[in-house]
């Protein structure tokens, strides 16, 4: 089996491992366990595409598999990697490693959470290494159903409006991406010949430009729903908000990424000539998403609301980095996308974890607890300071690539445009120092959380899993950004080629 | 033995037959009226079957034995369905089809 | 009669024959192995279904009033498995005192729709379309009023039958002016005497609103539900897959064949009733609570989903088309077999008592979340593929804002069916359905549903081969 | 050429004493991470020494001139070809002289904290921020290209963010921090922009090729103009918006007075004598495009100097507070040497500003951390800031006395004490540009002395106040720093800035103008003796005066409202008419249209169930109908 | 005017009356009693198309077969002399209405179509003709469908008494009639 597909196989695995396990509690190691080995994968995987890259392997996709499946319909079942699904395969990993270590204290109906949350895992794993549109969104629907269960029933607070609200905006989404890729399907032989999903065979052809006005729109709104684009992006404050840790992890870490993937490999990628001529409308959207997430997140007082803004905010950037047909903007886009997943990844694991010991969320109703949980608080405060962009942890770099390369876009609108987002990070600043301050800083205000412990193990497990990799993009971050670099470089020679500025 | 009337004659008296049925089915309150009325709309179709393959198609007996059958199969229906109404009622000690439903929505 | 012919007609003879055994079984046999006739039925209907997978020549019988080719014989095929587990779906029901004594009559009239519906899809002949049309409809209404005791039963009889037999008297003005203008009822020399005129057209429409009504096309679908809610729960799945299924093969054929002349204006109608089809059975299905009913709907809105496979006059739309009635029996026979369970157990039918049910019974709820899954076209189950092709086919002609209405719909759709999946997996209940295994035929038949389901949509072979069987209809 | 690889190590050695500090400062002895923070800042202190010593007087200078050496450099983020982020270290005599003062006074700092946080909860976490201060402020002044300044520059923020924050449980500590952080974030982001701007023009962050005068980045880009500026203009005023932010010059001061709720000796590191003075170092550093391809923006920079200096001398008069009077004393002098900066000229004696700048900056590091330092030990004796608690401190507190009577001379001007020599020179050079600045400038040394004096004689003189214990004099941990300081101060003068530092490199002549100076002295001996007359006894002068001038002095009691003015931004403006807005928005709107939906599907679904009213005839009706309809659809309509 | 027009007025004239009174009839067994004569007259229509077999079938089966069934089922389920509500004004308002656009729709229609009678000779329906084309499995031979129309009216017997048949003991009894 090649190595791709055992990213799928993995877990389904692990799936099978814990519905065959007797003992509830073995769920929890089976999980771990497999999880850690699809970690190690990713581990393998990364070092494998970077040592085939060092020998001067230079096709644009690696580990390709491909194994035809509906033939009729030339349905293959394609895998492949390039530096970007492999960035985004080992954030994967990394996010639901350490959801597994989030929710060890899960107890209601252990086995079904487990189960769902590989499940959906896979899922994004699937999506992350499919090239062929139709896998690629057979994934993507894989990875939203199990959203609901989790959130219905392992989630808090008005948990079934709020699951609901999350599946059918998703599948809303999913609705658009359908009909654009069916259009892009049948318009990805306009000279004749064999229809495709494949999305390297469709790049090298020009998908007509009527075919194109209408389907990027489509698929770019589709996939924008899920990266909470403005005004598509309410499923995510109250989806996050309910959610059980892990999932909210996961969810905010790695589904939203789907979002900001997908946009690029199907919407940017395939029709890049439609991108030219209505980007400024999606720019003008992801702007107001960039600025209006962050301006939305200072008077929040629940702190995954808090968060669910901060994502629209961060993942607004990676579409509106995308849009900006650039090198250096997109490779910003990615790295901000595997950035945001880990950081955001790390505020739920740590709201989930506050939230176990205080059983509330409002900030209001919280305080001083630097001095009563420090371990969880200074690395709140870390995932703070890594949100809002500290050189140092993986936000800055993101942000920073993204700014200077949406910068040299040669149009002025764009540049001011980029300005306006820029200035999200000061709005940023702000909401996260409030936080700090109210729930972290200043005397404790409730005398029942003298009494709470810090973390556990396995919550430290999880927490300093994610710190490590945040620190080590933003500490070296030349690695990551070359990999991606010099994956998006034929991809943009492409698109410039066929689309000289 | 039909000179003298054109095709349509009779088709328009099937028409008329026809919608009769329809407006019976639509308007009556008794399930055996409105059985009734199916067996004219029934009806009507026959004569249209006829009158077509007597005047243009007479070399072939498609039309005849179209409307043979149909009366046929109108019998066994007619069966079927009175056995049902009487069923009803039994059941609902009417047979007015307005109170004929419990359910709804 | 030679062999040859024998094989051509093998499924309605060996039907024929089996309704026959049925038949002589219940004369000869003592009252108190009456309850045998229904495993012999079983038996019969499962050897029928074998034997429908032995390759057939292909060909026309009786001066072209029979017409056979492969792709017809599969439809059959599909329809004898789905019929087979419906029949052993409705064992349990069958054991119940009320009904034990009429089970070989039960048995017999659905084997007698099956050949009705066989002659329909072989049908070469509009004479030979409308026998088979009424043989399938005519002992349906009286097994929809099976339950004597029920007025429900008796209700959903009358408004079948009724409502039958107007859809057939208007489908028969139809064919008349049909006759009328080209002179023939066979298919072959319609379709060339088909020229686009105003009575032509007249006759189509009225032609298909029978079909209509049969697969339960808005705004010819309102026995449905009424006819759904009343019906025994395994006529009611017997309605919702076999019925349909049949008269969704049978207009194909018949569109495909009969009237390719006229292909814009059908491609016009279906575009039409699709959209209203789907839209309607989605909004009525939304405030179900009776989960027969709910499924009733859910079925409407689902023939508007076949319908797209209809709008390309080609073999992919065809194979899709079959494609997915094939998934759809499985699913939606995995829901009603699981519904038919429960209300055989306690006589719930409702979606309150539904509340807590994994609880209690995890596997009853997980097959009945596979299918409902599968039903609204969630991967990795089947439905995903069917729809997909569905949709494919519509977006091949260029119909993209059919299919965008087509996938919306599947949102509203998802939200009725997790409402479900809500009430088994999240709602709490103080009153959960007790615990309760499923007698061997009940599992049996769920069994095969659930590998169904997961099966048909990932081992392409089976869409290929449909396919490839359908180059010829 | 001299082998300077090596300070490399002076940034990454208290990085790693950080990391160490950070990660495992808990588990060890207070003492021993005390020490461990301090030794480490000792080597690198001696190691900037070396390089000091290296690279004045051992380098080779072509044309007279010194050289800029990139002593060390590795690529950290490729944007493009061009345009990529190094991490390195870039020797030049500023970056020299910023590497002699950081060291000298953070070393100072950390002995001096040993004795002053002794005992304190966190006392490791405390050393460990400090560690990281060092580390990002050396950073940023050896920083090879503008965006690692920029990066140094965040992190210098969260160090400062996290010192002001120390005592953690204090809200106002809390918001202080906040505070500080998000104003400068604010100014940041003006200086993102302008490099996102010069990057865009230049199409390079290297300084070396940025600030060449006869390279290709100073020529280009001035050619483009937006709203009567050009866009180089444009991006150095964006810039110089960081400056502002950093060195707390008007509007942006606010944050700095606040800032002083952190421990006493970070404000004497971080908000004196180091970080602060940033916004004049970046300057310094952009110099020659600042002068070729944007004199206007450098005349920006003069008159912001100017501003800030008088308005916060006028502040500093007026306030009790004394850490919060050597805070705006700290404005006050961070102007001045803004102002040196944006009348300077390029070149020889016409750079005399520049060279005069970087004097001050110098000087003003050692006597403001002195004076700083000092006041931590006042505080520490009497336990309060206000000096209405304080009087008559001579007598207890000796060595602090003397030391802080040094400071304050030193500040004031007075011959031969170093802020003599470098505030005639910064005169000196305002006199040949602008008049009206050096009038300025000349009030506003008037003012130094005066409130510095004020708070001299109100401590050490004045009243005599009693003490609920009687005030020791600090250990000696604490009296050894100040000692080495106050020597620096005074000494510090004879430095040969115009040999060393220059804007070209090339050292020129220049000396006292008496013209200039003597004006000056007297000047500052006026203050000093308006103090002796106001401060030295117990008088009624002050509270006359402050009725005399009710409203003005009101109005700089108050800081001209500024904290108020910024609490109506945030709260009123930003908080209630744009977040509220927005969070109302999005539950009602955007959700609310999402929830529409749904309810309308639902209610749609309702009241088409009539429908399906359960009425076989209905159902006819609706057939028939429906077939009828589409017929005439599909025959007369639509064909 | 012809012997066949007039014939053909006046059963045309009765078909259509009394289609429309079997429909609006407020006495049942008066409304199956001219449904009886719509049968006849329509039977006689089919005499003058020269299709006596047919007519002789509609005259046995319908008239002679159905009308009765329906007649015995009146008898069971209604009293003789019951009068019927007249249909809700609004009701038959719509449904008249539907059914006029239908039939001016459909007649227009029809009348729109040049019908164009075939240039081949008339075949003499005997009833030779027809038992030989329902035997013959050639074409236009109907063998199949007599076949399977017997299937259809075994299943329809079964069917009937499938629906009447006790089974097993009566959860409820039923309230009025005792049949069988």
């Amino acid at each position: 089996m090649d190595i791709l597909t055992q990213f799928v196989v993995i877990p389904l695995l692990t799936i099978t491992g814990i519905i065959l396990v007797k003992d509830t509690r073995q769920v929890k190691m089976v999980s771990a366990i497999g999880m850690g080995l699809q970690l190690i994968m990713a581990g393998i995987l990364l070092f494998l595409y970077v040592s085939a890259r060092r020998a001067g392997n230079s096709a644009e996709m690696l580990f390709v598999k491909d194994i035809v499946w509906f033939k009729s319909l030339n349905i293959h079942y394609t895998v492949g990697v390039d530096g970007i699904s492999v960035a985004m395969i080992c954030l994967t990993s990394l996010v639901v490693f350490a959801g597994i270590f989030a929710s060890w204290e899960v107890d209601f109906l252990r086995k079904e959470f487990f189960v769902s949350l590989i499940l959906l895992a896979t899922g994004v794993f699937g999506f992350f290494i499919s090239i062929d549109l139709f896998t690629m969104f057979l994934f993507y629907e894989l990875a939203v159903i199990p959203m609901y269960l989790l959130i219905g029933i392992w989630g808090s607070g008005p948990k079934e409006y709020a699951a609901m609200k999350l599946t059918l905006m998703l599948m809303g989404a999913s609705a658009l991406i359908l009909v654009g890729i069916l259009g892009i399907y049948f318009n990805s032989a306009p000279a004749g010949g064999q229809l495709t999903f494949n999305i390297l065979d469709i790049s090298k052809v020009k998908i007509p430009m009527s075919a194109q006005y209408l389907f990027f729109p489509l698929t770019f709104v589709g996939f924008g729903v899920l990266g909470a684009l403005f005004p598509f992006h309410t499923w995510s404050p109250d989806g996050h908000s309910s959610a059980p840790t892990a999932v909210s992890m996961l969810h905010a870490g790695v589904l939203m990424k789907l979002g900001g993937y997908g946009a690029f490999r199907v919407a940017i990628f395939l029709m890049p000539e439609a991108v030219k001529e209505l980007s400024w409308i999606f720019i003008i959207l992801t702007s107001v998403s960039v600025i209006y997430g962050a301006f939305g997140a200072i008077v929040q007082k629940d702190l995954k609301y808090i968060n669910a803004y901060s994502s629209v905010s961060h993942c607004g950037l990676v579409l509106f980095a995308i849009l900006m047909l650039n090198q250096t903007a997109m490779t910003g886009a990615i790295i901000q996308m595997i950035s945001h997943g880990l950081m955001t990844a790390l505020f739920f694991a740590l709201i989930g974890m506050i939230y176990g010991r205080t059983h509330t969320r409002m900030i209001n109703e919280m305080g001083g607890l630097m001095k009563v949980i420090p371990f969880l608080s200074v690395c709140y405060v870390i995932a703070g300071l890594a949100s809002l962009g500290l050189p140092g942890f993986s936000g800055f770099v993101a942000e920073m690539t993204i700014f200077v390369g949406a910068f040299q876009h040669p149009e002025i609108f764009y540049r001011v445009v980029t300005v306006i987002a820029a200035s999200s990070i000061v709005i940023t600043a702000v909401y996260i120092l409030r936080v700090v301050a109210i729930l972290l800083l200043g005397p404790a205000t409730n005398e029942h959380f003298d009494h709470f412990t810090d973390a556990k193990w396995f919550e430290k497990v999880s927490v300093i899993t994610l710190i490590c990799f945040i620190a080590l993009i933003g500490l070296a971050p030349f690695w990551l950004s070359s990999m991606i670099g010099s994956s998006l470089q034929p991809i943009m020679n492409k698109i410039l080629a066929l689309n000289p500025f | 033995m039909n000179a003298g009337i054109p095709i349509q004659y009779f088709l328009i008296l099937a028409a008329i037959m026809f919608f009769t049925g329809i407006y019976g089915f639509l308007t009556r309150r008794n399930l055996i009226t409105i059985l009734m009325s199916v067996e004219l709309i029934l009806n009507s179709v026959n004569i249209n079957f006829l009158a077509f393959n007597r005047y243009l198609y007479p070399h072939k007996l498609d039309g005849m034995f179209f409307s043979l059958f149909i009366i046929a199969v109108a019998a066994a229906e007619a069966a079927v369905a009175i056995s049902i109404i009487i069923n009803i009622y039994r059941r609902f000690t009417t047979i007015n089809v307005e109170d004929v439903d419990e359910m709804k929505y | 009669m030679s062999l040859g012919t024998f094989l051509e007609l093998r499924q309605e003879l060996l039907l024929i024959a089996a309704a026959l055994l049925v038949l002589i079984a219940e004369i000869f046999s003592d009252a108190d192995k009456k309850r045998n006739t229904g495993l012999l039925s079983i038996i019969l209907l499962g050897i029928v279904t074998i034997a429908g997978f032995f390759p057939a020549p292909s060909g026309q019988l009786f001066g072209g009033m029979y017409l056979t080719t492969n792709v017809r014989l599969l439809m059959k095929n599909i329809l004898n498995i789905g019929a087979l587990l419906v029949f052993i779906q409705s064992v349990t029901w069958l054991k119940k005192e009320e009904h034990c004594e009429k089970a070989s009559e039960y048995f017999l009239l659905l084997i007698s729709t099956l050949i009705g519906m066989d002659f329909m899809i072989s049908a070469g002949h509009f004479i030979m379309f409308y026998i088979g049309l009424e043989l399938a409809t005519i002992p349906i209404a009286a097994l929809a009023a099976f339950d004597r005791y029920k007025n429900k039963s008796a209700e959903a009889g009358i408004k079948l039958i009724l409502s039958s037999s107007l859809s057939s008297g208007i489908l028969l003005y139809g064919l008349s002016l049909i006759y009328g203008t080209t002179g023939s009822l066979y298919f072959s020399e319609i379709s060339a005497l088909f020229a686009n005129n105003n009575i032509q057209i007249l006759g189509f429409i009225f032609f298909f609103t029978g079909m209509a009504f049969k697969i339960s096309i808005v705004p010819f679908h309102l026995w449905t539900a009424d006819v759904y809610e009343g019906s025994p729960v395994n006529i009611t799945s017997y309605l919702s897959v076999i019925s349909k299924g049949a008269a969704i093969f049978t207009l194909i054929i018949i569109l495909f064949t009969v009237f390719p002349v006229i292909i814009g204006t059908w491609q016009k109608t279906i575009y039409v009733t699709s959209v209203l089809t789907m839209t309607i059975g989605n909004l009525f299905a939304i405030r179900q609570q009776n989960l027969k009913r709910f499924l009733a709907f859910s079925s409407i809105s689902q023939a508007g989903y076949i319908l797209l496979g209809f709008m390309s006059g080609n073999q992919m739309g065809m194979a899709a088309v079959i494609y997915y009635v094939l998934i759809y029996i499985f699913s939606n026979l995995g829901a009603f077999g699981v519904v038919t369970a429960i209300s055989n157990a306690t006589g719930k039918e409702n979606m309150d008592d539904y509340n807590g049910l994994y609880h209690t019974n995890p596997k009853l709820s997980l097959i009945m979340m596979l299918s409902l899954f599968s039903l609204a076209g969630i991967p990795p189950v089947a439905g995903f593929f069917g729809k997909f092709f569905l949709f494919t086919v519509a977006a091949q002609q260029g119909y993209y804002l059919l299919v965008l209405i087509a996938v919306l719909n599947t949102i509203i759709a998802l939200y009725y069916y997790l409402l479900v999946v809500k009430a088994m997996f999240i709602n709490k209940s103080e009153t959960p359905v007790e615990y309760f295994r499923s007698d061997f035929p009940t599992r049996f038949a769920l069994g095969i549903c659930i590998a169904g389901i997961v099966v048909t949509g990932f081992a392409s072979i089976i869409f290929e081969v449909i396919r490839n069987l359908s180059f010829v209809i | 050429m001299i082998n300077l690889g090596y300070t490399i190590w002076i940034p990454l050695l208290p990085f790693l004493m950080f990391l160490l500090l950070g990660l495992a400062g808990h588990k060890l002895k207070h003492k021993l991470s005390g020490l461990l923070g301090t030794g480490g800042l000792a080597i690198i202190t001696v190691l900037s020494y070396i390089t000091a010593y290296k690279y004045f007087f051992t380098s080779e200078k072509i044309d007279g001139a010194y050289q800029k050496i990139t002593a060390f450099n590795i690529t950290w983020l490729q944007f493009t070809d061009k345009l990529h982020i190094d991490l390195g270290v870039l020797l030049d005599p500023i970056s020299v002289m910023m590497l002699i003062v950081i060291t000298t006074v953070s070393f100072m700092v950390h002995i001096y904290s040993l004795g002053y946080m002794k005992g304190e909860k966190g006392f490791e976490r405390y050393f460990a921020f400090l560690s990281l201060f060092s580390f990002s402020m050396l950073g940023l002044v050896l920083a090879t290209n503008i965006f690692q300044m920029y990066i140094f520059w965040e992190l210098v923020g969260v160090s400062s963010y996290l010192l002001i924050g120390f005592y953690y449980q204090k809200p106002s500590a809390v918001s202080a921090s906040k505070k500080a952080f998000i104003v400068t974030r604010f100014a940041d982001l003006g200086f993102l922009i302008g490099i996102l701007l010069l990057s865009f023009n230049t199409k390079t962050f290297d300084f070396i090729t940025l600030t060449d005068p006869t390279g290709t980045a100073i020529a280009q880009g001035s050619g483009i103009v937006f709203m009567g500026l050009s866009v180089m203009t444009w991006s150095m005023i964006f810039v110089f918006m960081g400056g502002i932010g950093k060195s707390a010059m008007f509007p942006f001061h606010i944050w700095l007075p606040d800032a002083m709720e952190g421990p006493t000796p970070v404000s004497a590191l971080i908000h004196a004598a180091t970080m602060v003075v940033a916004g004049v170092y970046l300057i310094a550093r952009m110099f020659p495009i600042y002068t070729f391809s944007a004199p206007v923006a450098l005349e920006v920079v003069a008159y912001v100097g100017a501003f800030s200096s008088l308005f916060a001398a006028i502040i500093a008069c007026t306030q009790t507070d004394i850490k919060r009077v050597l805070a705006y004393s700290t404005i006050s002098q961070i102007g001045y040497m803004l102002l040196a900066l944006g009348v300077s000229g390029y070149g020889g004696y016409e750079g005399l500003g520049y060279m005069a700048s970087m004097f001050h900056l110098f000087a003003h590091a050692m006597f403001k951390a002195l004076l700083f330092l000092g006041a931590g030990a006042i505080i520490h004796a009497v336990h309060s800031n206000y000096m209405t608690d304080m009087g008559g401190l001579r007598k207890y507190l000796p060595v602090t006395h003397m030391t802080f009577l040094i400071a304050c001379l030193t500040i004031a001007g007075i011959p031969p004490l170093s802020g003599f020599f470098s505030k005639d020179e910064i005169l000196a050079a305002a006199l040949h540009s602008n008049k009206l600045l050096f009038a300025v400038e000349y009030a506003v040394a008037g003012l130094t002395a005066f409130y510095m004096f004020r708070i001299y004689f109100s401590i050490f003189w004045g009243k005599e106040t009693q003490y609920h214990e009687t005030p020791h004099e600090a250990p000696p941990t604490m009296t050894i720093p100040l000692i080495v300081l106050a020597i620096g101060s005074a000494l510090s003068g004879l430095i040969p800035f115009n040999e060393l530092v220059t804007s070209d490199g090339k050292a020129f002549e220049s000396e006292i103008e008496l013209l200039v100076a003597i004006p000056s002295v007297l000047i500052g001996l006026l203050g000093i003796g308006i103090a002796y007359v106001m401060y030295r006894k117990e008088t009624t002068i002050p509270e006359k005066l402050a009725a005399t001038f009710k409203y003005s002095y009101k109005w700089a009691y108050n800081k001209f409202y500024m904290d108020e003015l910024y609490l109506f931004v945030t709260k009123k403006i930003i908080f209630k008419h744009i977040s509220e807005p927005v969070a109302w928005f999005d539950r009602h709107i955007v959700d609310g249209t999402m929830n529409a939906i749904a309810y309308v599907t639902q209610s749609v679904s309702f009241r088409i169930r009539g429908l399906q009213s359960g009425q076989l005839q209905k159902y006819a009706y609706v057939f028939f109908t429906g077939a009828i309809l589409l017929a005439i659809l599909f025959i007369y309509l639509w064909k | 005017m012809i012997a066949n027009q007039i014939m053909f007025f006046l059963l045309s004239a009765m078909i259509i009356v009394f289609s429309i009174l079997t429909v609006i009839s407020r006495k049942i067994l008066r409304a199956a009693i001219y449904l009886l004569f719509v049968l006849v007259s329509t039977s006689g229509l089919y005499f003058m198309l020269n299709y006596q077999f047919l007519a002789a079938v509609q005259l046995t089966v319908y008239a002679g077969g159905i009308v009765v069934l329906i007649i015995f089922s009146i008898l069971l389920t209604s009293h003789i002399s019951q009068r019927f509500e007249p249909a809700g004004l609004k009701k038959s308002m719509f449904s008249a209405i539907a059914a006029l656009t239908g039939a001016i729709l459909s007649i227009v229609t029809i009348l729109d179509y040049k019908f164009e009678a075939t240039a081949i000779a008339a075949k003499e329906v005997d009833m030779r003709l027809i038992g030989k084309s329902l035997l013959s499995v050639d074409y236009d031979g109907y063998v199949l469908p007599f076949e399977v129309i017997s299937v259809l009216l075994l299943a329809a017997m079964v069917a009937a008494i499938a629906i009447a048949k006790k089974s097993g003991p009566a959860k409820t009894q039923s309230p009025t009639l005792k049949q069988e």
